[in-house]
């Protein structure tokens, strides 16, 4: 009983970092199709902010505080040069940014083993994310009790965006039918330069919360990606629901095989059982759907 | 008729011309190292081959080719270390790491017969009941790419996690024969490298015939508009099928061929990052041309053996450059250049054609 | 057209099977014997050697170190009149962190560069992918990082720990000195963690300590809410990690975040040295144990030497490991033998190696000639409020190495 | 050969699209589906043709086309065009029909080169009048090139019976004209239907008509019998403004 309960809280947070990382992509890749394999690093960029942010307030009680906005903002910065100096030429061709984002990628995290040296770098914890509270007997480590807040925090605020600011409205209305949206005088162009800086920037957040369980190094990005992406195909590409459902579904599955078997192994069977879902849900957990052809 | 004759005559010549470089200018100016580098290349060159087809030609951005090159890789792996062990025998890893007794699934590749016949056949099963599960239930673009990929990732980790059965982390290596052929003889490993190189021309050859047949007619048809070619009466999801097998067993040919001209595999050669790093050649020469798959390949080998020679670290951005570049500016990679100069070499021949189009 | 293709298939094919038949003939079959010549050239008056480290990949975090601390023995050597009065002339290769690559540029390093010796290499894999390239072509390499030991070859000189000088020795300290009666092992899931848990398994079988879990992570694993769970859950006495680079970051906080202490449940690490400090965070790791043959903070007058100087070359945060002192002093053995032998050929280096001693920052070391080992003291160090690693226990006396383990009667392999 | 629709009913998310349709598709003459915009005409299509699913029956010869996919009902000789022309730009006319040609042929075939112009593609490229751009990339061609280039790859399968999506939209009065001729060159022999807003091209070549409104049928018979309804009179000219917005919602769909 307290083994199931401890791997109910584990797979929790475990989904909750999948899901903080995944959100970003949702929103890039449901709304424009574009296939990000760069949101790797600026989750990356992120994590070296908290770093940056840690370094330079000495290591107060608030950095972490202070290093999420910020998190963001670097994100999204970098999200928005992105789109504006190769993704805006790359919309007709979708596939392809796959690849000129691993590039882009590539490139960013040679910049991070350039500028901050190869090694890892730690960014302490704050005392107050110090120790453990017990819920129903199991010890929940503050820190991943921090993380599922801030996950939930951060789709409570997406949600809100999206429901009730007049940019939300034309997200949405550009991501449900992007001609539409034009005729009805959206100009998709700011649209998908704000989807991308919001998306980037949940990236950016997600690599300071990241600091909080693991290194931050050149690397930090691409040992998520693949999974980050599995979410998002699960979910049902665009649809933030669906990846909640993806994310805390992938992270009990894991959780548990990994408590019964090994961690190898259950790697390999949560991916061979996503390949499996997808036989049966090509769409997703959720899917849409349209009148169009092809 | 004559424009087509132009269009399918260049492509030989180009094969021609590659033909010779490979098999009479490299032996004779290359050292053995170089010679044997080059050999490396040429595998992952025939790979790339079959990344033309299904990526290029067929549109399916295969992320996870790793798997296939890997598949290959492990059972020639596997047969050489058994062949090393001789009749009966252990193979040394296993003694060292695991309770020296050889697995069953191992036994069938003492035979080199049987080893080939794995190499060539079980990318085909594997391909072909992957693809069809993906391609039937019409799983395509950006979904098929992020499932390729996450199987290559799951290879990797299942390889790495098997210590005792596939050498883990450490891959398998020291081989010392290859059919018989003791591999530390540099006569033999010239030997080595023509086959990789006649391999890889037969198979840019065997790509000329599918790109003309009506199959390669058919493929480029499904890539431009598979629901169009579904009232077409043919089923997309068997044309693109087909496209992914043969990309498969060609990734297996040139892992196969990888294991003793580099004298290991490990699950770095097949996981993720490797497996698209094949994909950089082929964007490189031109994804959906003849040649340049191959010769992407092989330049873009090259490219990685200097400048990692020369500036440690590099490569990264270099890598990192080419995807952007090419991909963004340049689609149609090095073959698009060809094109173009070919053009406007041939610009007097072409305004008669284009007012007959225009009419 | 038709005609045309099969025409020229036919031309081509016969011009492919000509080139085999032509080089193919003179092949030697399996069972032949080896004889490579080295191309190695000494009439000038420099002698080229390879340093052969990761400097991009995920293990250059740890490999540019090495590099660094053989780039200054080299200095020292060139500045104190060089090896048998020539200079030495580096020819550095960048390994990139996977074992093929490493074979690769060994290969290159022997047969295009024609270096007396290559220095270098870190996990385990990448010294398996080298093996049978310096054997094949009958080289030196040295080898700087403590390993999983069961090996030995002429053409490998191990500066760093075998098993009985590391992974024993820890255990021997957890029984005599903690009192365990249990253990947890955890470790990434590659070669060395799992054979050095072997050892482990039988060492405890035969000295009464339960192992009361066994776990293995992928290899840059950050998910350790399971693991933790686990090794929380067993309460074992101690835990023995071997765990590689970033996941010690991610077990470490999780360790700490569950409520794990070092006094309630102490993890002895034999991957973890100065340099990973401060990335797994002081404060998740002090009071924590280690395992090696060196610290920075040994009192001598060499180590001090050592430690200025390299600070000297590389700023003043630069901290010094085992894996960098194995690898210089590594250099500094090579010159003792070529010297010995007075000759830079391979074989004469290796009939000189026996006896070959040098004062190192982590005390005098003596190479095996027999094993190609080093016999070495075991230090058990535990983590300070600064980063460094304080010796709380040592063996008695430089450790004979034993990579087989021909001298414990409880291993069987 | 006869293609007979009965009750044929379609619904996307609760909203129904064809709402009991009856037909009878007979060769011979040229039958014409009209309708307001959202009236359901490219979803009837659609449901015959395997891309939306249906309940109810579309009896072909022996079978029931709601439920097969869309290559075996092309296969069976149902083809059919699309709004927008879709050919494989790439690709020369003579391929674009070559491919089309394909589902006469064995399988092992694909695997030859193709040598020549087959009989039956130089004969279609004859009727529609692309014989000199044969060689051509498709994607060239001008917009009503393209129409009577997808009307050339039906007349390869052999289709017996074609769905003509919107054929003549957006081209010039030179060019409809020539493809109603063509429209009625071809329709002796086969079952071709065509979807059509253009009144005056339905006036000039239609046998029949159906009027489609808000998926149901609401008349069916000749232009001029059409032209008199009372309620085709009502729902062309009282549904003006509601056409408007349902315009953009099938642009967008």
């Amino acid at each position: 009983m307290d083994a199931i309960l401890a791997q109910v809280f584990t797979g929790i947070s475990a989904g909750a970092v999948l899901l903080l990382i995944a959100l970003g992509l949702t929103l890039t890749f449901g709304q424009m199709g574009v296939i990000n394999m760069a949101h790797g690093e600026f989750i990356m960029a992120g994590a070296y902010t908290a770093f940056v942010v840690s370094t330079i307030t000495a290591g107060t009680e608030l950095s972490l505080l202070i290093a999420l906005p910020v998190g963001f903002l670097i994100g999204g910065l970098l999200g928005l040069a992105l789109e504006a100096s190769v993704l805006r030429w790359m919309y007709a061709r979708p596939l392809d940014t796959l690849l000129v984002t691993y590039g882009v990628g590539l490139v960013l995290q040679q910049v991070a083993r350039d500028v901050f040296g190869a090694p890892a770098k730690e960014v302490p914890a704050p005392d107050w994310l110090d120790g453990s509270i017990p819920i129903l007997g199991y010890d929940f480590p503050l820190t991943r009790l921090f993380i599922i807040l801030l996950a939930a925090g951060c789709v409570a605020a997406l949600l809100a965006v999206l429901r009730f600011t007049a940019l939300g409205r034309e997200i949405r209305a550009t991501v449900g039918n992007r001609d539409l949206a034009e005729t009805l005088g959206i100009s998709t162009r700011r649209t998908d330069r704000a989807t991308f800086f919001i998306g980037s920037g949940l990236a950016g957040v997600a690599g300071v919360a990241l600091t909080l369980l693991g290194s931050t190094g050149p690397n930090l990005g691409t040992s998520y990606i693949v999974q980050a992406f599995l979410v998002v195909v699960v979910g049902g590409i665009g649809h933030l629901k669906g990846t909640i459902v993806a994310a805390l579904g992938i992270g009990l599955l894991q959780a548990f095989l990994a408590h019964a078997l090994t961690g190898s192994v259950a790697q390999v069977i949560v991916f061979l059982a996503i390949v499996a879902f997808l036989q049966l849900r090509p769409q997703g957990i959720l899917s849409v759907r349209t009148r169009s052809l092809a | 008729m004559k424009t087509s004759k132009i269009k399918h005559s260049s492509p030989y010549a180009g094969w021609l011309l590659l033909a010779i470089a490979l098999l009479v200018l490299a032996p004779a100016v290359l050292s053995d190292f170089r010679l044997g580098l080059l050999a490396k290349y040429c595998c992952y060159a025939i790979a790339a081959v079959g990344i033309g087809l299904a990526w290029g030609r067929g549109g399916m951005l295969v992320l996870g080719q790793g798997l296939y090159f890997g598949l290959g890789a492990y059972a020639m792996a596997m047969h050489l270390k058994l062949a090393d062990a001789g009749p009966g025998g252990v193979p040394d890893f296993m003694a060292l790491y695991g309770d020296a007794a050889v697995p069953w699934w191992w036994e069938p590749l003492r035979s080199g017969a049987v080893a080939v016949v794995v190499i060539l056949v079980l990318p085909v099963i594997v391909a072909g009941l992957l693809g069809l599960a993906v391609f039937k239930r019409r799983i395509k673009g950006a979904y098929f790419a992020i499932l390729s990929q996450a199987l290559a990732a799951a290879f990797a980790i299942l390889l790495i996690g098997q210590v005792k059965t596939t050498g883990g982390a450490n891959g398998l290596n020291n081989f010392q024969g290859f059919f018989g052929y003791a591999l530390f003889d540099p006569a033999n490993k010239r030997m080595l490298y023509f086959v990789a190189a006649g391999i890889l021309l037969v198979s840019i050859l065997a790509m000329a015939w599918l790109h003309r047949s009506r199959f390669g007619e058919l493929l480029v048809a499904v890539r431009d508009g598979e629901e169009r070619v579904r009232f077409l009466g043919t089923d997309p999801a068997n044309v693109k099928l087909a496209a992914y097998v043969v990309a498969a067993v060609l990734a297996s040919v040139g892992g196969a061929l990888f294991v003793p001209i580099a004298g290991i595999v490990s699950p770095d050669d097949v996981g993720v990052v490797a497996s698209i790093g094949l994909l950089a050649g082929v964007a490189l020469g031109g994804r959906a041309s003849l040649l340049g798959p191959a010769v992407g390949a092989l330049l873009v080998g090259y490219a990685e053996t200097s400048l990692s020679e020369a500036f440690p670290g590099s490569w990264s951005y270099f890598q990192g450059a080419l995807f952007v570049l090419v991909i963004l500016l340049l689609p149609g990679g090095l073959a698009q250049l060809v094109g173009m100069a070919k053009r406007t070499v041939a610009h007097r021949e072409r305004p008669a054609l284009e007012e007959a189009a225009a009419r | 057209m038709r005609t045309k293709i099969s025409s020229r298939l036919l031309a081509a094919s016969s011009v492919l099977a000509l080139g085999m038949t032509a080089t193919a003939c003179g092949g030697a079959k399996t069972g032949d014997t080896a004889s490579s010549e080295s191309c190695l050239d000494t009439s000038g008056d420099t002698v080229k050697i390879g340093f052969l480290n990761s400097l991009s990949g995920t293990m250059a975090i740890s490999e540019t170190t090495v590099f660094k601390s053989l780039s200054m023995a080299a200095e020292e050597i060139n500045a104190d009149g060089g090896v048998l009065g020539k200079k030495l002339e580096i020819v550095s290769e960048d390994g990139q962190s996977e074992p093929t690559v490493f074979a690769e540029k060994a290969t290159k390093l022997i047969q295009d560069d024609c270096v007396a010796a290559v220095f270098g290499g870190w996990t385990s894999s990448s010294r398996k992918a080298m093996l049978p390239v310096f054997e094949g072509n009958d080289s030196l390499l040295f080898y700087p990082v403590q390993y999983e030991g069961l090996e030995s070859s002429d053409n490998i000189f191990y500066t760093g720990a075998t098993t009985n000088q590391q992974i024993i020795p820890a255990l021997d300290f957890l029984k005599q000195e903690k009192k365990i009666e249990s253990i947890f092992l955890v470790g990434s899931d590659y070669v060395f963690p799992r054979t050095a848990n072997k050892i482990i398994k039988q060492y405890a079988a035969a000295n009464g300590i339960e192992v009361l879990g066994e776990e293995y992570q992928p290899l840059g694993s950050t998910d350790f809410g399971t693991v933790v769970d686990k090794v929380k859950a067993a309460g074992a006495d101690a835990v023995f990690n071997t765990l590689n680079g970033d996941s010690n970051v991610a077990f470490f906080k999780e360790y700490k975040g569950k409520g794990l202490t070092a006094d309630a449940m102490p993890v002895l690490s034999v991957s973890i040295a100065e340099e990973e400090v401060p990335g797994v965070g002081v404060g998740n790791l002090e009071g924590q144990y280690t395992a090696w043959n060196y610290y920075q903070t040994i009192d001598s007058e060499t180590n001090k030497e050592f430690v200025t100087d390299f600070k000297a070359a590389n700023g003043a945060k630069a901290v010094t490991s085992d894996p960098m002192e194995a690898a210089y002093t590594s250099l500094h053995l090579w010159k003792g033998m070529v010297e010995k032998a007075d000759s830079f050929e391979v074989a004469d280096v290796v009939d000189a190696a026996d006896g070959v001693t040098y004062d190192a920052p982590e005390g005098t070391v003596e190479v095996d000639g027999e094993n190609h080992h080093l016999a070495k003291t075991a230090l058990i160090g535990q983590v300070n409020g600064e980063g460094l690693i304080d010796t709380v226990w040592s063996s008695e006396k430089p450790i004979e190495p034993d990579p087989f383990l021909k001298s414990y009667d409880w291993w069987k392999n | 050969m006869t293609l007979t629709v009965n009750d044929l009913r379609v619904e996307f998310d609760g909203f129904v699209a064809i709402d009991g349709v009856s037909l009878t598709l007979e060769p011979g003459r040229l039958h014409f589906l009209i309708g307001p915009n959202g009236a359901g005409k490219t979803t009837l299509v659609d449901a015959l043709t395997g891309l939306a699913t249906g309940s109810g029956e579309a009896r072909y010869r022996t079978r029931d086309l709601l439920g097969l996919a869309s290559h075996t009902i092309t296969r069976l000789g149902v083809g059919r065009t699309f709004q927008t022309a879709t050919v494989f730009e790439e690709l020369s006319v003579l391929q674009n029909l070559d491919i089309a040609a394909g589902v006469h042929r064995p399988r092992w075939r694909l695997m030859l080169p193709r040598r020549g112009t087959p009989e039956r593609v130089a004969e279609a490229l004859e009727t529609v009048g692309l014989t000199a751009l044969a060689d051509r990339p498709a994607g060239v061609l001008s917009h009503g090139q393209k129409q009577w280039l997808e009307i050339g790859m039906l007349l390869v399968q052999n289709s017996a019976v074609m769905l003509l999506d919107e054929p003549v939209a957006g081209m010039s009065a030179e060019e409809r004209e020539e493809t109603g001729e063509l429209l009625r060159r071809i329709s002796p022999e086969r079952t071709v239907v065509v979807i059509e807003h253009d009144m005056d091209f339905v006036r000039r070549f239609a046998d029949v008509v159906t009027v489609l409104h808000a998926g149901k049928v609401i008349a069916e018979g000749s232009a001029a019998e059409i032209r008199e309804d009372a309620e085709v009179q009502r729902v062309y000219l009282g549904d003006t403004v509601a056409d408007m917005t349902e315009t953009r919602a099938e642009e967008s769909a």
